[in-house]
């Protein structure tokens, strides 16, 4: 446990001397919401009928444009391996890099999303929904982007092939996401779909380190 | 401390080696030979057990490894101390004035808070190899240790692992400079096995 | 038989084009699908004999195999 | 049983077997798409709605059950390669992946002709298309996956990971596609057919189905007996039958 | 010039290496775009009115997730430094790295921008206008994130400026690009936009390639 | 062939050379001297013209320099021989048949269109050092060349070296193992100069 908290700390401490690459994804989500107003003309209604799924689209990109580069780094320089070698549980180690991870963009971003919200005229009841949905919502994509990541981390061209591994499981994520603000929005109960998220989440804690720390090892064999 | 079974390797249509066998046993120096090319590096990879797939015979572990590679594992961003509080993390230790005294030992005085990337190329290899003084792994696998280092640091080096075999551990190691120590050095070839 | 003649069958009262197109597309995929693995091994059955022969004059040294990428 | 699950991992055996049932499946296989394609086609009267564009049925729905009957077989032998490291496993997963991502892309193309004269248009986005777009690309990253790793042991471990994974997920992905879809639209467009199908129908399509099972069967030990060749190319077994 | 070729070359065969990387931006592009029907809903009428947007946007994640590689492996194993003490002339050099990896995101995602504008129904009037928009547009994307990649490819830390500097350049083209199909769809003149589109292009072959070869000048030495 | 005036560096706060001077003249083998962290990586770096801010003094080049350094500038993704043919590009040239024979030289003969990241640590460096067979460059500055290479081919890359000075050339390199060249090494220390 306080190998795993030691992990954590210097994920961050890494990613903090870094900070372009938190930067990058936030801009990216701030320029493409914003552009969504450029291409549709402002009319305030359309806006805020698509609001909910341009979020959740923005958000799964910014996940994507960081997903390959999670243990990318550490296997260069052959952190990895010696991570690989240590008597530490891989289990929490893993969970210690997808947490990093996912607090300097899933939960920033989550966070971040009632500005853009307001951006786009989404109603504001279904703001805290958003936000909700955007926590849960985006541990899943991370845990699932680590799967993507850990299996090409060995291949020479990561980048795309890591999109193309995780985008189909995205995409249920994704699905739900949305819909639990639409459903906000139009003042329905969102929490069957928020419990749905929530779900999911945990089935992806339960089993995606197990597939990221089996993936690791054969991607330092590859 | 380590025992190996008919190994055998075949990569990209060469057989680098077949039916290899042999142990490490506690006290000895082994020193891997080959030419460049020869089949060193994996040899090594798969004694640590980084090589899972694609090799032939079994090797059975009998104590904890510490195993340092061509990749130095130094993370730029981090300062010599905060790599080596992190490496000696892993095996679930943690002692401040230790880390320094390994640090002054490697000739990295003054240079435990710079960050690792403004380090010249035998510096960088040097916070890696502070690990020896830290850690308590009883076997040591070293690809190349030496690599980078100046000749005074590899006088040191070659010291430490004498005093590390001498108490009663081993250390294999690959090196393409003749070793300079003065204790029975055994010799470990890729097709004629271990030879004493 | 349900239609009365080749030109018919052909036509299917205009939805021909799409059902015949159907058809061919299918047939093709299967065609590549079933001929692919015979065209792999015919050619790594030329390089692995290649390969054997190649070794037995150097007198057994076999120290190569066909870099036969499998693909 | 056990003897024989040790059989199967054994290359030799497997090569062989494979081999003699290919040799009375394959032709059988063949003979029976003809004939139920030939029925299909000629022999049945047209839908009443539909008119003869429904005979594309008759590859459409046979190729979209096999393809995702397929998957559950790849995620199988990956289980089997990952828990026992049996590789013939690794074998069989392998072979899966085109044959599955073949099948799916014919089930896709026919249903795209298929939507133009019911439908008016190439594509909608309907879940039923949506979520059998979704199997495409899972069949697509493990190929890809497997052709980008060097060590081919390593890439098929890989593989099985990757697979797995997809079985936990893809009932996830028909759930939510699913609902998305009768969340978002009222469900303009149907699919007709399904239990009402007419007898005369049925057969010919029960046929095409079987057959395309045993198609699948086919392509897989094909590819099964070649990838066995390459792995074991070192073997004296291999340099017997290649005749060296 | 004959250098200049061979680059090209050298890049192009990098890109192309492995047979799967050669259909891997093609599922990639096919996949993102089929999230944008799961986020906001398959109604043909919606994807239509987004169309534009959205395969812009795809256009600029395509070149975000590539932009950052241009000059990064070379510059780690000690190739920049070799181009860089060859007596070849920077500029064309430079314009040879843009060029490949325009080639391989924002040329081929024009091309294949025909097939996903039918897929989300965007009006086949408008099918011109995108393509030629895509080529014009995805060069300066191109350009000028080469120059954001030369700037930030020697640091290890404090890139968040150079990052704030260079992103906000992207808008601009994001607007008028889909401005340009936005016109197109509802039937207007397009040129305007296509012309203002071609003279941000020809400034940015102007001076880009400069911009580039000093910074990476400078990456060197950091 | 070079010249160097008053150079001085400083880095993080420590001056690692300063008021000197001196002249490489064809001919001339020159060690440069220095423990780890000396400099003499910064030195080498300044002489080739990629250092180009932050030191003191001036360099005169006279003559064309290739320069090889810590980083192997080999791209895992190309063959040998394609990235050879990319590095002899450079300088304008490009001739299929000289490239097979460097390769042979550098004993990569069998390796040449296997991708390079398949290459052992050593193989990976001797795809570089081939550049020296094929380079039309007088004057060589070479940072610890002899790194990961196996004891034949240190020899033979000492006897290239030679061959290559002897030819009215001049090399300039930095190692931390001695030369063993039956020629007159110059030695550089970073301190005190260049002493002959
Ligand atoms: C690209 C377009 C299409 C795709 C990807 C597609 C995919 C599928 C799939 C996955 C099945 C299910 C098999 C099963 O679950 O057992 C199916 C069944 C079927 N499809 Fe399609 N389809 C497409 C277009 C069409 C069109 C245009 C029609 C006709 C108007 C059609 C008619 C049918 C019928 C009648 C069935 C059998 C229904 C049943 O057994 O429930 N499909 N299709
Ligand atoms: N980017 C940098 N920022 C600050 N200091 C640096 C930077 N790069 C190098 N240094 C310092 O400059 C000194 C000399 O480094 P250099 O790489 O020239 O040494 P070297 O003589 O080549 O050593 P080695 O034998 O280890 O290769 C080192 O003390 C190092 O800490
Ligand atoms: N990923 C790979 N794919 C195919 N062949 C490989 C791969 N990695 C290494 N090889 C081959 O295996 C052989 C042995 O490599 P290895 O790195 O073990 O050599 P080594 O003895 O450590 O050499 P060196 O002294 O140069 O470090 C080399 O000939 C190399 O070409
Ligand atoms: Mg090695
Ligand atoms: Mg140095």
């Amino acid at each position: 446990m306080a190998f795993c908290a030691r992990l954590l700390r210097r994920q961050l401490v890494l990613a903090l001397r870094r900070p372009v690459d938190i930067g990058n994804p936030l801009l990216f989500f701030a320029m493409v919401v914003a552009l969504f107003p450029l291409g549709l003309g402002p009319a305030p209604g359309t806006l805020a009928t698509f609001a909910p799924g341009i979020l959740w689209i923005v958000a799964l990109l910014a996940n994507l444009l960081t997903a390959d580069n999670l243990f990318r780094g550490d296997f260069d320089d052959g952190s990895l391996e010696q991570l690989l070698l240590s008597p530490q549980p891989l289990y929490t180690s893993v969970l210690a890099y997808v947490l990093s991870q996912w607090l300097v963009t899933g939960a920033l971003l989550a966070l971040l999303s009632p500005l853009f919200a307001l951006m786009l005229n989404l109603a504001p009841g279904a703001i805290p929904t958003l936000v909700c949905s955007l926590l849960l919502g985006s541990g899943v994509l991370s845990l699932v982007g680590g799967i993507g990541a850990a299996l090409t981390v060995g291949l020479r061209r990561g980048g795309m092939l890591v999109a193309l591994l995780i985008l189909p499981f995205y995409m249920p994520v994704l699905i739900f996401g949305s819909a639990a603000v639409q459903a906000a929005v139009i003042g329905a109960p969102a929490g069957a779909h928020l419990a749905i998220l929530g779900a999911m989440l945990c089935l992806a804690l339960a089993l995606a380190p197990l597939a990221i720390g089996a993936a690791l090892r054969i991607s330092v064999d590859a | 401390m380590l025992e190996a079974e008919a190994l055998g390797l075949e990569r990209g249509g060469r057989v680098l080696f077949e039916g290899l066998s042999f142990s490490v046993r506690r006290g000895q120096l082994v020193q891997v030979e080959g030419a460049n090319g020869a089949g060193k590096t994996s040899l090594l990879r798969i004694l640590a057990g980084l090589s899972r797939y694609g090799y032939a015979g079994a090797v059975t572990h009998r104590a904890p490894l510490l195993f340092l590679g061509h990749q130095s594992a130094v993370k730029g961003l981090l300062t010599p101390r905060e790599n080596l509080a992190w490496h000696i993390a892993g095996e679930g230790a943690y002692d401040d004035a230790a880390i320094e005294d390994a640090l002054d030992r490697v000739g990295l005085h003054g240079y435990e808070d710079v960050p690792s990337h403004a380090l010249s190329a035998g510096q960088h290899r040097r916070v890696n190899l502070a690990r020896l003084y830290l850690s308590r792994a009883p076997l040591w696998l070293l690809d190349e240790p030496f690599t980078a280092i100046d000749r005074d640091g590899v006088v040191e080096l070659e010291a430490l692992m004498v005093r590390h075999v001498e108490a009663g551990n081993a250390v294999v190691l690959t090196s393409h400079q003749p070793l300079a120590v003065s204790y029975t050095l055994h010799r470990l070839n890729l097709l004629e096995g271990l030879c004493p | 038989m349900y239609f009365d003649s080749v030109h018919a069958a052909l036509a299917m009262e205009g939805h021909g084009p799409f059902v015949w197109a159907a058809y061919v597309i299918t047939l093709a995929v299967l065609a590549a699908m079933l001929t692919a693995p015979a065209r792999r091994a015919r050619r790594l059955r030329r390089e692995l004999a290649g390969n054997f022969k190649r070794n037995a004059g150097r007198g057994g040294g076999a120290n190569e195999v066909g870099n036969a990428s499998g693909t | 049983m056990w003897s024989f699950f040790h059989k199967l991992g054994s290359p030799p055996w497997l090569y062989g077997i494979a081999g003699s049932i290919l040799r009375w499946l394959l032709p059988l296989t063949l003979l029976a798409l003809i004939a139920g394609a030939s029925w299909g086609l000629l022999f049945t009267p047209p839908d009443f709605r539909q008119g003869n564009s429904y005979r594309i049925i008759y590859i459409h729905v046979p190729a979209a059950v096999v393809a995702l009957a397929g998957y559950y077989v790849m995620a199988l032998a990956g289980a089997v390669s990952l828990i026992w490291k049996m590789k013939m496993a690794d074998v069989a997963m392998k072979a899966c992946a085109p044959v599955g991502a073949a099948l799916t892309f014919i089930a896709l193309v026919t249903g795209a002709i298929w939507g133009k004269p019911t439908w008016g248009t190439w594509w909608v986005w309907d879940a039923r298309i949506t979520s059998m777009l979704i199997l495409l690309f899972l069949y697509l990253g493990v190929i890809a996956l497997y052709e980008a790793y060097d060590n081919k042991a390593a890439a098929a471990k890989a593989c099985a990971v990757l697979s797995l994974v997809g079985t936990v997920n893809i009932p996830i992905i028909y759930k939510s596609v699913d609902w998305w879809y009768s969340l978002h639209q009222p469900a303009s467009i149907k699919f007709t057919g399904g239990s009402t199908i007419d007898p005369s129908m049925l057969y010919p399509l029960m046929l095409m189905i079987a057959s395309f099972y045993a198609l699948f069967t086919c392509c897989l030990l094909l590819n099964m007996r070649v990838e066995i060749l390459r792995r074991e190319a070192r073997t004296n077994w291999v340099r017997k039958l290649v005749g060296a």
